[in-house]
């Protein structure tokens, strides 16, 4: 059995495969063992790169949209600055609150990486290179993002701090409301591939999903960006409001975990917006040569979390009543009604032989200008009210004005 | 290969141990969640006989996410009246709701 | 005894244990987490079953909604975080008794029929389509689109009670502030 | 199918113990100097005035109420999306039939003002 270099992680594994086998150990135990290192390999480079790489990234990056210079001590271009802050945190007393409910205290950091991590399970780095081809690969994606959301909660409440309970019960409503549109538009990409495992739906991104649905692909960037708690909807950390939340008292490496996971979550949502609307590994020549395919995954992951980091760096913090009303007066209304016109159009477009990506532009272009319409006409309205509530009063205060002085 | 009986004996221990909550627990909310165990272990039992069946038939799947929307709508209105009684009466105490009683 | 028993007897004494928690532990939050674990096991065992979906909905729905539902429950129905007092009513010994004598009888039965413990998992279809299939089934005027359809409406019926139970305490919350 | 799962089963634990590492790393080498004050809950210098529990709002609840049945709905329909190149024209309808009666409901809750964050 030669190296294909058509089909290097395929080889890869086969390779190790007979390797083990040959050593006199059974199949399934080589599966598992074969299973156990490569979720190893995963999670520590996706870890490291999060914890290191991403972390001096974001800051370089960020000071760059701020006019600052960023790390620049440690290492070349400050490169190691993750390393340090690593050692740092390690280095930091860990303080358990008192009255703090000790076991689940500990757990709740642990809970938010491995729900972290647990994502990239699904996610295809490029032909043949995915740790589990899932067939409900979409949903599970949602059901680890859950275990997230318990994390917060648990943090918050083992915490037996007024603050931290409060900012969880901020975030979890947070969360919890952004899941809904997330998980309706991610109906979809679903429905255009006739599946919810991630290699189909790479493989059926002829045409990226980006162009067939821009609509659900925004709906799904904005509600992923606040599950991350991403500024402009980090009302997870608002120091102004609730001092700093849910993991207000953690400190340590403890603390580092969840920032880390936050962190790594952004990173995540890079990846996933690009398997799921952006093409995955698909690219010119990724057919042929799998080692392209991995670069262009890897470059449009980059990409959208440099969009990300733009977005963060652009905008200021939202208000909790504005955002629920976001999620639940617009985003929610507009997911419904796009899974609705997806699913009704591209039947119709299918049985009258219509030529699909138009078709799905024009429907896409369409609710654009619906929805515009509509903020619109809502707007106006909202100002002819709060104009009809001014009038008397300016009246009275001219009134009161004119008053005294005649 | 796991016996079919082994996935019975654990959904009865589950469905008894929800029901040994529904009635010793005083906590209305503890009693929902034995509720919660219940359910789950009809679930369980359904997908269990659906596999051992005819699993090309797919009707215990069905049957069993019919049971997940039930629990679901279940556990939201029953929280939502343990709330409103709550309010009235400060109490979550399953014996100490007795408005119907007289 | 197999990898598969063995990973299934693991995943039963977690969910095993996580109930009879659920049931005895005297704090709720602790009791509501442990209901999180015994539903966890659950969604470990379908997918023993080969019923990933059902696994992956177990957790999205139990563990993301309903759990957190009851957790916000149990926040809201307390004045202090920690409990205070009996956890169990005073008919306690006598549920235990008849749970103990139920859970033996239904043990009984289940070992006296020699087809359970006989049968064999047949082969199964693949399971995307099965699960392109369950879509179909739903959807299909001879199959299951009347209770696919009235579920649609069960959901919709519970929003509307469950707001309507819960809107009249907001009313009550904004004249409490008031006054 | 169940090969596909092991490296999930894989995956979790391994997270778990990648994030554990680091914390028992700081347990060993951090200094560990507790003291009345530090331990004490953190909340701005001023003592702490009452329990944990804070009168929350109903509204928590209302939104995680919304929150369960919408995430049911979108349960049901991922089977029909997975159909969805499957199935004729009066099938699709009669998912959009579905999407369309929890709308009304989603419609009942904004009516109600169950939508606003008060």
């Amino acid at each position: 059995m030669g190296f294909d270099f058509n089909n290097p992680f395929g080889s890869i594994t086969e390779l190790l495969t007979s390797l083990l086998i040959n050593l006199g150990l059974p199949q399934p135990l080589v599966s598992v063992i074969l299973a156990v290192v490569g979720a190893g390999i995963l999670a520590g480079v996706t870890l490291t790169t999060a914890g290191v790489f991403n972390i001096w990234l974001e800051r370089k990056i960020g000071a760059r949209f701020q006019d600052r210079l960023g790390p620049n001590r440690v290492g070349p271009f400050g490169l190691f600055q993750g390393i340090a802050d690593a050692i740092k945190l390690t280095l930091k007393e860990d303080i358990t609150p008192t009255g703090a409910d000790k076991v689940v205290f500990n757990v709740a950091p642990l809970l938010a990486v491995m729900s972290v991590v647990g994502l990239w399970a699904v996610v295809p780095f490029a032909p043949q290179l995915i740790g589990a081809d899932l067939n409900v690969g979409v949903l599970y994606v949602v059901a680890i993002g859950g275990v997230g959301t318990l994390s917060v909660i648990m943090a918050g409440w083992s915490s037996n701090n007024k603050y931290a309970l409060l900012g969880a019960l901020r975030t979890v409503a947070m969360l919890i409301s952004f899941e809904i549109p997330m998980v309706l538009v991610l109906l979809v990409p679903t429905m255009l591939a006739g599946s919810m495992g991630m290699v189909a739906i790479v493989n059926g991104q002829d045409v990226w999903f980006l162009l067939l649905a821009p609509v659900a692909a925004f709906v799904f960037f904005v509600s992923s960006l606040a599950e991350v708690g991403r500024t402009p909807f980090d009302l997870i950390e608002a120091e102004s409001e609730i001092v700093a939340g849910y993991n207000i008292e953690y400190s340590g490496m403890k603390f580092g975990m969840f920032m880390v996971a936050e962190f790594f979550h952004s990173f995540t949502i890079g990846a996933l917006f690009t398997v799921l609307f952006l093409g995955g590994w698909r690219g010119p020549g990724s057919e042929t040569y799998p080692i392209l395919g991995l670069v262009y995954f890897v470059a449009k992951t980059f990409f959208m979390y440099f969009i990300v980091m733009w977005i963060r760096y652009t905008f200021p913090r939202v208000r909790i009543d504005q955002m629920m009303a976001l999620n639940w007066k617009f985003l929610t209304p507009l997911a419904l009604v796009v899974v609705m016109a997806t699913a009704v159009v591209d039947k119709l477009a299918l049985s009258q032989g219509w030529p699909r990506t138009p078709v799905h532009l024009a429907l896409n272009g369409t609710l654009v200008l619906l929805t515009l319409g509509l903020m619109q006409a809502y707007a106006r309205a909202l100002r002819r009210r709060v104009e009809g509530m001014r009038q008397p009063e300016a009246g009275e205060i001219a009134g009161a004005a004119v008053g005294p002085g005649s | 290969m796991i016996p079919l009986s082994w996935y019975l004996i654990l959904a009865a221990g589950l469905f008894t141990i929800g029901l040994f909550g529904v009635l010793a627990r005083r906590n209305a909310v503890a009693i929902l969640m034995s509720i919660e165990l219940m359910l789950n272990a009809v679930i369980l039992n359904l997908v269990a006989f659906w596999r051992y069946g005819q699993p090309v038939d797919i009707s215990g799947q069905v049957f069993a996410i019919i049971v997940f929307a039930v629990a679901a709508s279940e556990a939201a209105v029953g929280l939502a009246l343990i709330l409103s009684i709550y309010r009235r009466r400060s109490t979550v105490a399953a014996e100490d709701i007795n408005m119907l009683k007289w | 005894m197999t990898a598969m028993q063995a990973v299934f007897l693991l995943l039963g004494l977690v969910t095993f244990i996580s109930a009879v928690m659920v049931v005895v532990s005297p704090q709720l939050i602790h009791a509501g987490l442990w209901l999180v674990l015994t539903l966890a096991g659950v969604a470990g065992l379908f997918v023993l079953l080969e019923a990933p979906f059902l696994a992956v909905v177990q957790v999205v729905i139990y563990i993301g909604a309903i759990a957190i539902l009851i957790i916000f429950a149990i926040m809201l129905t307390r004045r202090m975080l920690r409990d205070e007092g009996r956890q169990l009513n005073s008919l306690w010994a006598g549920a235990l008794v008849v749970t103990l004598i139920l859970y033996a009888v239904l043990v009984f039965l289940i070992l006296q029929e020699p087809s359970l413990a006989a049968a064999s998992q047949p082969i199964q279809a693949e399971s995307s389509v099965l699960l392109a299939d369950l879509g179909r089934a739903l959807v299909d005027v001879d199959r299951f689109i009347l209770p696919f359809e009235v579920a649609s409406v069960l959901l919709l019926a519970a929003l509307i009670g469950a707001i309507y139970v819960a809107r009249p305490m907001m009313a009550g919350e904004d004249r409490e502030r008031q006054e | 199918m169940l090969d596909q799962w092991i490296f999930v089963a894989a995956l979790l634990p391994i997270g778990l113990v990648m994030a554990a590492t680091p914390i028992v790393a700081g347990q060993l080498l951090a200094p560990r100097k507790p003291n009345d004050i530090k331990l004490s809950t953190y909340e701005c210098g001023v003592e702490t005035v009452g329990d944990t529990w804070v009168q929350f709002k109903v509204q928590y609840y209302i939104y995680a109420l919304i929150f369960v049945i919408f995430d049911i709905e979108a349960i049901f329909l991922f089977p029909w999306a997975v159909a969805y190149n499957q199935l004729q024209l009066y099938m699709v309808l009669e998912g959009v039939l579905f999407i369309l009666i929890l709308a009304g409901g989603l419609l009942y809750a904004w009516r109600k003002g169950a939508l606003e964050w008060l």
